[in-house]
C-alpha cells in the first residue's frame, strides 16, 4: 500500500539523515575549529532541507501549505547558517584560536579583528 | 435630575485627570477653569439639591459592587446642602485667593489638579450616601490632602508635614473602615437613610460600642482631636491657600461631618456623650493653650482652629438639639471667620515677609485696611457682639447650661456637677479672647518690627476674599434670620432627624449665656494682659513631651526594627535564597507526603492510563534523555560561564521536543521563543557580571549542596508522582466543547488564554509591564550612581 | 514502510545530537561549544520535520521556522558577546 | 566591528519574520499562535536588527515603553467595552466580517485583546533587552 510519494519521501528522509550525520561526524572528527566548522553547516543544512521536502511530500492539509512552509525553512536556513558560520568563524580568530598546522593557506591578516574593545578572551 | 447627583462629585474630578496636562493654560487661565467649574457644580448642586431646601433628602443610588453591599448611593440633604455650600463657597475664593497668591513659575496644574481632586473628595464625602463610599473618598481626601501639604516638595518641612499627616489619617481612615465593616456587619447595610431608621435597633446591638469606638477614632484623626492634634500645626508648611481651604474650613470639617451623619444614629448612647463631648472640651482646652504659645502667625491661627473643632464637637456630643443647632451655626461661623483669617496670614506673610510675631507689629500704618479686617474675623472669633461668632457662641453657652441639658443622655451629669460644663466652656473662651487678642495686637499694634520686606496693600484681588468673608461675619450677625437661620434649620433638623426652628437673634434678652459672655471676654482680656510680654519670648513650658514627638519616635523605632529585620535575612547570596526556597519546597513536599495516603496503600487510584503518546522508538527517547542529563550536568559542573549557557540553551530546546513529543503544538512555539530570548537576555547580562567567578568551593559545602539538591530533587517528582497517581476529571472538556461555539475558536488554548480566562491575562500582562518598568527605573538608577 | 524509516531517523538524529553532545563536553575552546549548539538546534529542526511526518501534521513546521531563525539570532549574539563583550554597540 | 554580511542578512530577514510573526498572531485563535508568540517573536526579531546593526542606526519609531502602555489600555478598553455593552467586564464576542479582497473570516473581539497581549509582550521584551543594553 505504500505509494509512490511515500517511497519517494523515505529516501528523501534517508538522504537528509545521511548527510546529517556526516555533518555531525565531521563536527567530532575535524582536528581544529576552522575545519570542524565546514562540516555541519553545510551538511547538517543540506540533510534538512531534503527532510523538509520529504515533508511537503507526506503531510496532507493542502500541498500549498505545507510547500510554503517548507520552503520557508528551506530558506531561512540557506540565509542564516553561512552567516552563523562567519559570525563564529569571526570569534574564534579573534578569540584568538590559532588554525591546526597542517593549514597551508592563511589568508587572513596577522593581527585578528576587532581587538579594539577590549572584550574578555573566549573560553 | 437623580442621576445628576452623581456628577457633583464627579465634576471636579474629571477636571482635576484633565488639568495636569494643561500646562498651558498659565497661571491666569489655570484658576479661571476651576472657577468656572467649580462655579458650575455649585449651581447644579443647589438645581438638583433644592428638595433638600425644604427638608426631604434626595437621593440616587446605581449598584457598583451589590455583593458587598456597596453602591453608589448619594444623599443630599440639609446638612450635605450645607457642606456643600461650604466647600465651592469657600472653594471658590480660595482659587480666586491662590490666583494672586502663587507665582506663575510654579508647578500650577499640579496644585489645582490636586486642589479639585480634594474638592471632589469632599464633595463625595458630604453627598456619600453609603458608608463604604464615605469612606473611599474620606480615604481619597487624605490622599489630596497629602498632595497640597508637599506641594513644595523640595521644603523638608512640608515634607514631613505632608507624611506626618498622611500617616495619622491613614490610620484614622483604616480605623473608620474596620468601624464602618464592624457596623454594616452588624446591621446588614451600608445605607446610611436605612441605619438612622433603625436607630434604636443599632444602639443595642452588642457590636455597637466597638464600632462607634472605631468610627470615632477615624473622626478624631481627621478633625485633628487631642491624642491626633499634632499634624494639623504641622500641616502648616503647606501653601495658605491650602491652609484656608482644608485645615480650616473643609478637611477638618470631615470628621465633624460624620459626626453629625451618624448624630440620629449614636447620639443618645452614653459612649458617644462621655467620648465626644470629653475629647471635645480636652481640645478646646489644649488648642487653646497651643494658640498662646506658638510666635508663628499660621501656628497660631492652627492651633485656634484645633480648639474651635474641639468646641463643636463637643457640642455634638452633648445630644441635645440645640447643641446640635449651635455646633452646625459654628461650624459655618468659623468656616467663615477661620479662612479670612488664614487669607490674611497669607497676605500678611506675602507682604510683609514673615509670620514670626519677633519681626511683626505695628503693621496698621502700612496695612489699615487689613488692619480692619483682621480685626472683624478676629472678634466674630472670639464672640463679641454684634458678629456671627457671638451668637454662636452664645448657643454654646446656653447648650452648656443644666436647664437645657435636661433631656440629654448626660442629665446625669448635668445633675451632678451642674457648674463643670460652663465652667469648661467660660475657659474655653478665656482662651479664644487672648489669642484673638495676641493676634491682632501682636501684629498690628505695638511697637513696628524689623519686617523682612516693606509691606504696602495687597492687589485688591487678592484682598477680596477676606473683605468678603468678614462682610459675611457682619451681614450674619445683623440679619441672621435672612440669611443663615433657613440653612441652618434644614442643616440642624437633617442632622437632628426632627424639624427644628431655631430662632437666631442677637439680643435674647438679660440671661446667664450673657453674663457668661462677659466673664468669658473679661477674664480673656486680663489673661493676656498677664502674658503681654511672652508675645514676642521663647515658648513657656510644655506640657511634657508632646504627641508630635511621641509620634516621631514610634515612626523611627518602626523604620529601624524592619531595616534590622530585612538586612538579617537579605544577605544578597543568591545561595541563601535557592537554599531557603527549596527548602521551604522539601518542607511542604515533605509534610503533605507524610500525610497524603501513600500509593499502594489502597489511598490512591492506580496510575491513569497511558497518556496519548506519539510512537516514537525507545532508543531515539533514551539518547535524547541523555543528551538532556548531560547538557544539564554542564551546567552544574562546570565553572566557565559559557559552556553552562550554552548547555542552559540546549536544554530548553530539548525540553520544547518533549512537547512536541506530547503533542502539544503552542508549547513548543512558546518554549522555543522563550528559551531563546531567555538566553539573548542571559549573554546580555553576562557583559555586566564581574569578570572571574569563584574557583574552587569548599569540599564540604559541595557535598552539603549536593545532598540538598538530591533530596529536593527527590521531593520533587514524589510530589509530581502523588499526583498523577491522584485521579481528577480535568477542566480541559469543558473549554474544548465550548471553544468553538462560545468564542468562535478552534485553538481552546489561546481562546482559553485570551478570551475564558481572560482576566487572568490582564493581570499577568500588567505584572509584566510592572516587572518591564521595575527593570528600566533600576537600570537607570544604577547607571546614574556608578 | 513509512513509519519504520521515520523511526530509523529518529533514531539516527538522536545519534547526531549524542555527537554533538560529545563535542560540546569535549570542545576545548568555547566556539567549538557553541558550533555544537549550534548544530544540534538544527538537528532539533530535523527531529521536528520528522516528527511532524510521522503524526502527518503540518503543525509543526511553524516550530521549526521559528526555531530556524532563533537559533540563528542566539548564535549571533552569543559569538558577537564572546569577543566584544558588548551585544548592541 | 558590525560585519557587513550580518547586516544585509539581518536586513533581508526583517520583513519575512516581521510577515510570519503577523501570521501567527492572526491565525492564533484557530491553530497554535496568538500575541504572545507574536510578541516574542517580534522582539526578537527587533533584537537581531540591533545586534546587527546597532543601536544608533536602528530607526525606531516609537520608545519600546509605550508599546507596554497602549497594550494594556488597548486590553482594558476591551474589557471596557464588554461593561459598556452590559456584560460583565471582558467577555467577547464574535462575529463573521466579509472583506472583499480576502474573502470570508470570523473575527472575535478577543483578538483586540490579544492585540494588547501582543503590544505588552513585545514592549515589555524589547524595553527589559534594551535597558539593560545600553
Amino acid at each position: 500500500m505504500t505509494s509512490g510519494a511515500e517511497i519517494l519521501a523515505s529516501v528523501l528522509l534517508l538522504i537528509g539523515l545521511a548527510f546529517t550525520l556526516l555533518g555531525s561526524v565531521g563536527l567530532v572528527r575535524f582536528p581544529d575549529f576552522y575545519t570542524r566548522m565546514h562540516a555541519p553547516t553545510k551538511a547538517t543544512t543540506l540533510g534538512v532541507s531534503s527532510m523538509a521536502l520529504a515533508a511537503v511530500l507526506v503531510i496532507p492539509g493542502g500541498i500549498v501549505a505545507v510547500l510554503m512552509k517548507a520552503l520557508t525553512i528551506i530558506a531561512f536556513l540557506f540565509l542564516t547558517a553561512p552567516i552563523g558560520a562567519h559570525m563564529m568563524a569571526r570569534a574564534a580568530r579573534s578569540g584568538g584560536i590559532a588554525p591546526c598546522e597542517e593549514t597551508r593557506i592563511d589568508e587572513m591578516p596577522t593581527e585578528p579583528v576587532g581587538e579594539d574593545d577590549g572584550g574578555h578572551p573566549a573560553g | 435630575m437623580r442621576l445628576s447627583l452623581l456628577v457633583i462629585p464627579i465634576l471636579p474630578m474629571i477636571l482635576a485627570g484633565l488639568l495636569p496636562s494643561a500646562g498651558r493654560l498659565g497661571h491666569r487661565g489655570l484658576p479661571l477653569v476651576c472657577g468656572a467649574v467649580a462655579s458650575v457644580t455649585l449651581l447644579l448642586a443647589l438645581r438638583v439639591a433644592a428638595p433638600a431646601f425644604s427638608g426631604h433628602a434626595v437621593t440616587a443610588t446605581i449598584p457598583w459592587a451589590p455583593a458587598t453591599g456597596l453602591n453608589l448611593t448619594f444623599l443630599v440633604d440639609g446638612l450635605s446642602l450645607l457642606f456643600l455650600l461650604l466647600i465651592l463657597g469657600i472653594g471658590l475664593l480660595v482659587i480666586a485667593f491662590a490666583r494672586f497668591y502663587l507665582s506663575p513659575d510654579e508647578n500650577l496644574p499640579r496644585f489645582y489638579a490636586s486642589l479639585m481632586l480634594f474638592m471632589a473628595a469632599m464633595l463625595g464625602v458630604v453627598t456619600a450616601g453609603n458608608l463604604l463610599l464615605l469612606v473611599v473618598f474620606w480615604e481619597l481626601t487624605s490622599i489630596s490632602s497629602f498632595l497640597l501639604i508637599g506641594f513644595w516638595d523640595r521644603d523638608p518641612a512640608a515634607r514631613s508635614g505632608a507624611y506626618q499627616s498622611l500617616i495619622v489619617t491613614g490610620i484614622g481612615g483604616l480605623a473608620l473602615l474596620a468601624g464602618v465593616l464592624v457596623l454594616g456587619g452588624a446591621a446588614g447595610t451600608f445605607d446610611i437613610v436605612a441605619l438612622a431608621a433603625r436607630g434604636a435597633e443599632i444602639r443595642a446591638l452588642p457590636e455597637m460600642p466597638v464600632a462607634l469606638g472605631l468610627i470615632l477614632v477615624g473622626a478624631f484623626t481627621k478633625s485633628a482631636q487631642v491624642p491626633f492634634h499634632f499634624w494639623l500645626p504641622s500641616a502648616m508648611a503647606a501653601p495658605t491657600p491650602v491652609s484656608a481651604y482644608l485645615h480650616s474650613a473643609t478637611m477638618v470639617k470631615a470628621g465633624i461631618f460624620l459626626l453629625a451623619r451618624l448624630w440620629t444614629i449614636f447620639a443618645a448612647t452614653e459612649l458617644w456623650f462621655y467620648a465626644v463631648t470629653g475629647f471635645g472640651a480636652a481640645t478646646m482646652l489644649v488648642g487653646g493653650w497651643g494658640a498662646l504659645r506658638h510666635t508663628d502667625l499660621k501656628r497660631l491661627l492652627a492651633y485656634s482652629t484645633i480648639s474651635q473643632l474641639g468646641l463643636i464637637t463637643m457640642l455634638y456630643g452633648l445630644g441635645t438639639r440645640e447643641a446640635a443647632l449651635a455646633a452646625t451655626f459654628h461650624i459655618l461661623n468659623h468656616a467663615s471667620f477661620k479662612a479670612a483669617l488664614f487669607m490674611s496670614a497669607g497676605i500678611i506673610d506675602h507682604e510683609a515677609g514673615t509670620r514670626d510675631f519677633a519681626q511683626l507689629g505695628g503693621l496698621r500704618r502700612h496695612l489699615p485696611r487689613m488692619t480692619i479686617l483682621v480685626g472683624i474675623a478676629a472678634a466674630s472669633m472670639a464672640g463679641i457682639p454684634p458678629l456671627n461668632g457671638f451668637m454662636s457662641k452664645e448657643l454654646f453657652y446656653e447648650a452648656t447650661l443644666p436647664a437645657h441639658m435636661a433631656d440629654s443622655i448626660g442629665a446625669s451629669l448635668g445633675a451632678s456637677w451642674p457648674w463643670l460644663l460652663p465652667v469648661v466652656a467660660v475657659l474655653g473662651s478665656t482662651l479664644t479672647m487672648a489669642y484673638c487678642l495676641r493676634l491682632v495686637i501682636g501684629t498690628f499694634f505695638g511697637p513696628e518690627g524689623p519686617y523682612p520686606q516693606h509691606p504696602h496693600e495687597p492687589p485688591a484681588g487678592m484682598r477680596a476674599p477676606v473683605e468678603l468673608l468678614a462682610t459675611f461675619c457682619v451681614a450674619v450677625g445683623f440679619l441672621p434670620g435672612l440669611i443663615a437661620e433657613p440653612l441652618i434649620a434644614t442643616a440642624t433638623s437633617a442632622v437632628v432627624g426632627a424639624h427644628v426652628h431655631p430662632h437666631l437673634a442677637l439680643w435674647h434678652g438679660l440671661n446667664p449665656a450673657l453674663l457668661m459672655t462677659l466673664i468669658g471676654l473679661s477674664a480673656g482680656a486680663a489673661l493676656y494682659a498677664a502674658r503681654r510680654g511672652s508675645a514676642r519670648r521663647a515658648l513657656p513650658p510644655r506640657l511634657g513631651r508632646t504627641a508630635g514627638e511621641l509620634y516621631d519616635v514610634a515612626i523611627h523605632g518602626m523604620m529601624d526594627s524592619a531595616r534590622a529585620l530585612t538586612s538579617r535575612y537579605q544577605t544578597g547570596r543568591l545561595r541563601t535564597y535557592i537554599l531557603t526556597i527549596l527548602g521551604l519546597l522539601l518542607v511542604l513536599a515533605g509534610w503533605h507526603a507524610w500525610h497524603a495516603s501513600w500509593p499502594g496503600a489502597g489511598g490512591a487510584a492506580p496510575l491513569p492510563a497511558r497518556m496519548p503518546m506519539t510512537a516514537v522508538p525507545r532508543g531515539a527517547m533514551v539518547i535524547t534523555v541523555l543528551t538532556i542529563a548531560g547538557a544539564a550536568s554542564v551546567c552544574a559542573l562546570y565553572r566557565h560561564r559559557w559552556p553552562s549557557i550554552l548547555a542552559l540553551g540546549l536544554v530548553g530546546a530539548l525540553v520544547a521536543i518533549y512537547f512536541a513529543w506530547m503533542s502539544a503544538p503552542d508549547l513548543v512555539l512558546t518554549q522555543l521563543l522563550v528559551e531563546s530570548v531567555t538566553t539573548i537576555l542571559v549573554v546580555l547580562v553576562l557583559y555586566f557580571l564581574p569578570r572571574k567567578t569563584r574557583d574552587r568551593e569548599p569540599r564540604l559545602r559541595l557535598i552539603l549542596d549536593g545532598a540538598f539538591a538530591l533530596l529536593v530533587g527527590v521531593s520533587a517528582s514524589a510530589v509530581i508522582y502523588a499526583i498523577l497517581r491522584r485521579p481528577f476529571e480535568s477542566i480541559s472538556s469543558y473549554h474544548i466543547a465550548n471553544s468553538l461555539e462560545g468564542a468562535g475558536g478552534g485553538n481552546v488554548v489561546n481562546v482559553i488564554l485570551v478570551d475564558f480566562r481572560g482576566y487572568d491575562t490582564l493581570g499577568e500582562i500588567t505584572v509584566l509591564s510592572i516587572a518591564a518598568i521595575g527593570v528600566l527605573a533600576l537600570v537607570q538608577a544604577g547607571r546614574r550612581t556608578t | 514502510m513509512l513509519a519504520t524509516v521515520t523511526s530509523i531517523v529518529m533514531f539516527g538524529l538522536a545519534l547526531s545530537m549524542a555527537l554533538c553532545a560529545y563535542r560540546l563536553f569535549r570542545g576545548p575552546a568555547v566556539v567549538d561549544r557553541l558550533l555544537a549548539v549550534d548544530t544540534i538546534s538544527t538537528n532539533l529542526l530535523a527531529f521536528l520535520i520528522v516528527l511532524s511526518i510521522d503524526q502527518r501534521t503540518d503543525v509543526y513546521l511553524d516550530s521549526v521556522i521559528v526555531l530556524a531563525l532563533l537559533a540563528f539570532v542566539a548564535t549571533v549574539a552569543i559569538a558577537k558577546a564572546l569577543v566584544w563583550g558588548r551585544i548592541i554597540d | 566591528m558590525n560585519s557587513p554580511l550580518l547586516t544585509m542578512v539581518a536586513r533581508i530577514l526583517l520583513p519575512p519574520a516581521l510577515l510570519f510573526a503577523a501570521y501567527l498572531f492572526f491565525r492564533g485563535h484557530n491553530l497554535p499562535g496568538g500575541g504572545f508568540v507574536a510578541g516574542l517573536m517580534t522582539a526578537a526579531t527587533i533584537i537581531l536588527q540591533y545586534v546587527a546593526t546597532g543601536r544608533a542606526r536602528v530607526y525606531a519609531p516609537v520608545e519600546a515603553q509605550r508599546l507596554i502602555g497602549w497594550g494594556l489600555a488597548l486590553a482594558a478598553i476591551t474589557g471596557i467595552g464588554a461593561l459598556m455593552a452590559g456584560m460583565p467586564f471582558l467577555t467577547s464576542t464574535f462575529g463573521h466580517i466579509e472583506i472583499p479582497l480576502l474573502g470570508h473570516f470570523e473575527a472575535s473581539t478577543a483578538s483586540l485583546f490579544d492585540l494588547g497581549v501582543f503590544l505588552v509582550v513585545a514592549g515589555v521584551t524589547l524595553t527589559i533587552l534594551l535597558a539593560i543594553e545600553d
